[in-house]
């Protein structure tokens, strides 16, 4: 089973890297670009067979490792492609 | 000899590497913002080290596509020799002046120490003043020092002898102790086929006086003055 | 006026204000304050903001001395070094937002104590840091202290001054409320030192660096709660930091300082708009009149309440000579910062708030700022420690020093200071690892004479500060002390940063007042005033204080780098001495 | 318009932060973790009204700026939630 966790930070909490970004494309000329957050992901390879353990087990990894609660959110998909 | 140094947003050391140039040339180094769209005329251009654009996105990314990037590439192609430090290497990289790509450090964390480099090529207009073998020591300081290329790229760099320093231990002997990153095949600097561009992770102008404890890094500076006046 | 929200004594309590405190806000205002003066009362009356427990107590502290330029009372100490330079320095806990989120909080405090610095007109040239951690096998130390050490390093790294020394301890008294106390150094013209007195009627209030965005409201009276184990749930208070814009503010700031167009300057921190804003007038006598809908904000709907208690970092406020706002505005648009005129100087002395056209606050500003509630808070001596014999070495000598050497408080913090670009500036003389930093004083670019250097540290033993404070405290200044001399500076000025737990204890405060006397005597005695500083209280979980901690910072001159010495032996066969008692 | 980008290194290319959350995740007790790829991903407004002029424009800024082809590979959707 394979798992896809999209971490990104809150909405409200600053995103400096998007900005950054944003003002980039802006300068190669792209000026229909609007707001741009960034964020990352992790693909995971996991040897449950029931998919709910799986999930659940995600979860645990978020909560505990993958995203830090105070700033950021995560999306958990499983068996993503 | 007339050096120019490129400032970005966020270039943190431009002035130290002006001021390793001004010992060994004796003159002003002239200081070019990054939002210039013309270069004056320099007989060396230094790409400097620093976090240009907070290391966003990708380190050197942004600065890449600043204006003036696209004189300091015309310039290097046309000759002008190109001393591209730190985040500088990472810049010319993405610039596409040299090969490969500067990932995260292997073991994940900023490392900033001094390390002691092989110095592989002897060749105007840096590298000169060493003879090949020699070990010199000078700082690291960075977060993505860690050399990557395809196995083809780098057949190609160890093939026209455009590795320039690898990191060795004080008695000059390779291995993972040497290694303050986990770059490939120990790379800490390559140049390009003339060896008028080199990039390199470590700082040759933070040891190039002897008050701090070292100058292994001024012979750089002393070798492009020599060249290049 | 608009229509007041209703302020119940519910919501005075949730903004940390006690019953005597709320009925000297109404006597100071005539009437019942609205929301949003009230919050910022509570920010301007935050044990951080006010010292209202600590200041009869810092007043002790020598603060004096010839080659003192400014002591306390502004953003950071300026002493005089000679050559026509001044050296700027300040320490400032970040303890409370490194607990709970400790990349961004050690970061933003590493910000926050920069911005005290270069608002002062200092280009900064050196960080320190003093650190406190639990017991090195609870299970958070070791998130804490990874995350700590990387946030000092990716904010002090990308900034690009040099992070050359700091002290760490472990202990448990730490476990649940761990010390992370910044310091910066600076240099600058002495007689180009800029201050918050604002002044010239009529002159324009500028805002510059980022946007205002929704973090971290209330942070500086959470600062000052006392912590319990539910503090996770305050955790969208913790603000992110942004290097880049902070090395942009940097050069923006200096930039414009070398013209004569600020009138006044001071950073925005803890309690941002607010605290600066009012510290501005204070110091100038002057009012100012706000217009909030000015204020660059990050996101849409911001009310006024959020723009005036927000702590969105990157931000500085400042007073303009007249017409020199286009001069300004040029310099921060080159370095792509936000720029905004959101104010005018007033001769009312009172902070007057407009929004959408409406006065949405209307405040006196002394009895806010300088009459703030001050408390001689009861306090009982610390008992004397009981005497100890000296031990038996453990299995003999050799094994007695393995042990020491392996002891997390003795051994090697190689593996900190590695994360540190510590060599950043080409002028840091001697690096972490011995007593002091020493780094070179730049000549060519700030004037002087060549070969002149400045020698820096962080010191104290916190158990000595618990087993007796007098002796404990005057311990940690006579070491930094000791420190700067053993690299061959003149050791000349203090920082202090008192961190101790809840001063409505008679204990704790005894710790505290202990430690000042000690202070106190040992900067007599050594002619080493204390010249800035920063009280960080309330530092305990569950009703168990931490060990008293006031870290010291100091700072010496070296008039000849060519004459300093280092703790590395040189040459087989060279000579120990033992000197001293 | 919206488009999200992935941007993951190019298999063959060591992951070094994929490998370091891998073994923390384990030494957090969760052994049913196999390999472990980080990758970051870009979430941008977009002004256009047509997808396929979105979409080139997407895979340019990809090319130009979001992505270094020399250890990276990316996937665009648009429209993506
Ligand atoms: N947090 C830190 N940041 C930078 N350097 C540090 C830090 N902690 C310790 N050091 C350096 O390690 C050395 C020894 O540290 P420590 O044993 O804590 O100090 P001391 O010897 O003053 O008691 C000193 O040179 C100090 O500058």
């Amino acid at each position: 089973m394979k798992a896809r966790v999209h971490v990104t930070l809150k909405p409200g909490v600053l995103d400096p890297q998007g900005r950054a970004i944003n003002h980039a494309l802006h300068s190669l000329g792209f000026d229909q670009v609007g707001d741009v957050r960034q964020g990352k992901f992790f693909d995971i390879d996991l040897g449950y067979e029931d998919r709910d353990a799986a999930e659940a087990a995600v979860k645990e990894m978020c909560d505990r490792l993958l995203a830090n609660p105070v700033v950021e959110s995560y999306a958990i998909e499983i068996d993503a492609p | 000899m007339k050096a120019g140094v490129i400032v970005f947003p966020a270039s943190n050391c431009d002035r130290d590497v002006a001021v390793a140039l001004e010992q060994s040339t004796g003159r002003p180094t002239t200081m070019v913002w990054h939002g210039e769209t013309q270069l004056p005329a320099l007989d060396l251009i230094v790409v400097p080290g620093g976090f240009s654009y907070g290391d966003y996105l990708r380190c050197g990314a942004i600065a890449a596509h600043s204006p003036i990037m696209r004189e300091v590439v015309a310039r290097a192609r046309a000759g002008t020799p190109v001393l591209a430090i730190c985040n500088g290497f990472q810049i010319v990289q993405e610039a596409g002046l040299l090969p490969g790509a500067l990932l995260r450090n292997a073991s994940q964390r900023f490392v900033c120490r001094d390390v002691h480099l092989k110095v592989e090529r002897s060749t105007a207009p840096f590298t000169s003043r060493y003879n090949a073998g020699t070990v010199i020591r000078i700082p690291v300081a960075h977060h993505d020092g860690n050399f990557y290329a395809d196995d083809e790229t780098l057949a190609e760099l160890q093939g026209e002898g455009r590795v320039v320093f690898r990191y060795v231990t004080a008695e000059g002997a390779r291995g993972p102790a040497a290694n303050p990153n986990g770059s490939l095949d120990d790379i800490a600097g390559i140049c390009d086929p003339s060896g008028r561009i080199l990039g390199m992770m470590p700082h040759p102008e933070r040891l190039a006086d002897a008050m701090l404890g070292g100058a292994d890094g001024r012979a750089m500076f002393d070798a492009a003055v020599e060249h290049l006046s | 006026m608009t229509a007041a929200a209703e302020v119940t004594p519910e919501i005075v309590r949730e903004h940390g204000l006690t019953e005597a405190e709320y009925a000297r806000v109404l006597e100071i205002m005539g009437r019942a304050p609205n929301l949003l003066e009230l919050g910022i009362f509570s920010v301007m009356w935050s044990e951080h903001c006010s010292y209202k427990s600590s200041k009869r107590w810092l007043k002790e502290l020598p603060t004096k001395a010839p080659w003192v330029i400014h002591g306390p009372g502004e953003n950071a100490g300026v002493i005089d070094i000679g050559e026509g330079l001044a050296a700027i320095f300040k320490m400032e806990s970040h303890n409370h937002p490194s607990f709970i989120e400790p990349y961004q909080g050690a970061a933003t405090g590493v910000g926050g104590i920069l911005r005290d610095v270069f608002t002062m007109g200092a280009r900064p040239v050196a960080n320190l840091n003093a650190l406190r951690f639990g017991s090195p096998d609870h299970p958070k130390t070791r998130h804490l202290l990874r995350g700590v050490v990387a946030g000092i390093g990716g904010y002090g790294n990308c900034v690009g001054v040099p992070t050359v020394g700091g002290e760490v301890n472990f202990h448990d008294s730490y476990n649940g409320n761990i010390l992370v106390n910044a310091m910066t150094v600076g240099i600058a013209p002495a007689d180009r030192i800029f201050t918050a007195r604002a002044s010239g009627i009529g002159n324009a209030v500028v805002y510059v660096g980022s946007k205002t965005g929704r973090d971290g409201i209330h942070g500086a009276t959470m600062a000052s709660a006392e912590f319990s184990e539910d503090a996770e749930e305050k955790r969208p208070t913790v603000q992110v930091g942004d290097p880049f814009t902070e090395k942009l503010l940097i050069e923006a700031c200096l930039e414009l300082m070398a013209t004569d167009a600020i009138v006044a300057i001071q950073d925005m921190g803890a309690a941002g708009l607010t605290s600066s804003s009012f510290e501005m007038a204070s110091s100038g006598g002057v009012g100012i009149a706000l217009d909030l809908d000015r204020v660059p904000c990050r996101e849409t709907g911001m009310t006024p309440y959020e723009m005036m208690l927000s702590e969105s970092q990157e931000r500085m406020l400042m007073v303009l000579a007249q017409g020199r706002e286009a001069e300004a505005e040029a310099i921060f648009r080159k370095w792509e910062l936000d720029f905004a005129v959101i104010g005018h100087l007033t001769d009312t002395g009172r902070m007057v708030l407009r929004f959408h056209g409406d006065t949405v606050g209307d405040l006196p500003i002394d009895p806010l700022a300088k009459a703030s509630p001050e408390y001689d808070r009861p306090w009982v001596p610390t008992p004397p420690p009981a005497s100890v014999e000296p031990p038996e070495a453990p299995g003999g000598l050799e094994d007695a020093l393995r042990t020491l050497m392996g002891c997390p408080d003795i051994a090697s913090r190689r593996w900190i200071w590695e994360q540190y670009d510590h060599t950043v500036m080409a002028d840091t003389v001697q690096r972490p690892g011995g007593d002091a930093a020493v780094v070179r004083i730049h000549g060519s670019a700030t004037g002087g004479r060549p070969g002149r250097g400045l020698a820096m540290t962080t010191d104290c033993t916190p158990r000595y500060c618990r087993a007796h404070p007098e002796t404990g405290g005057a311990q940690a200044v006579a070491e930094a002390w000791r420190n700067l001399n053993a690299v061959g500076a003149l050791p000349r000025a203090v920082t202090d940063n008192m961190n101790f737990g809840n001063p409505e204890r008679p204990e704790v405060m005894g710790q505290f007042v202990g430690c000042i006397q000690g202070m106190k005597a040992a900067c007599l005695a050594l002619d080493f005033p204390v010249v800035s500083g920063n009280v960080s209280l309330y530092n305990e979980t569950d009703g168990r204080a931490i060990l008293p901690t006031p870290a010291i910072g100091a700072v010496g001159v070296i008039d000849d780098l060519a004459r300093t010495a280092s703790v590395a032996l040189k040459r087989d066969g060279d000579i120990l001495l033992l000197v001293g008692e």
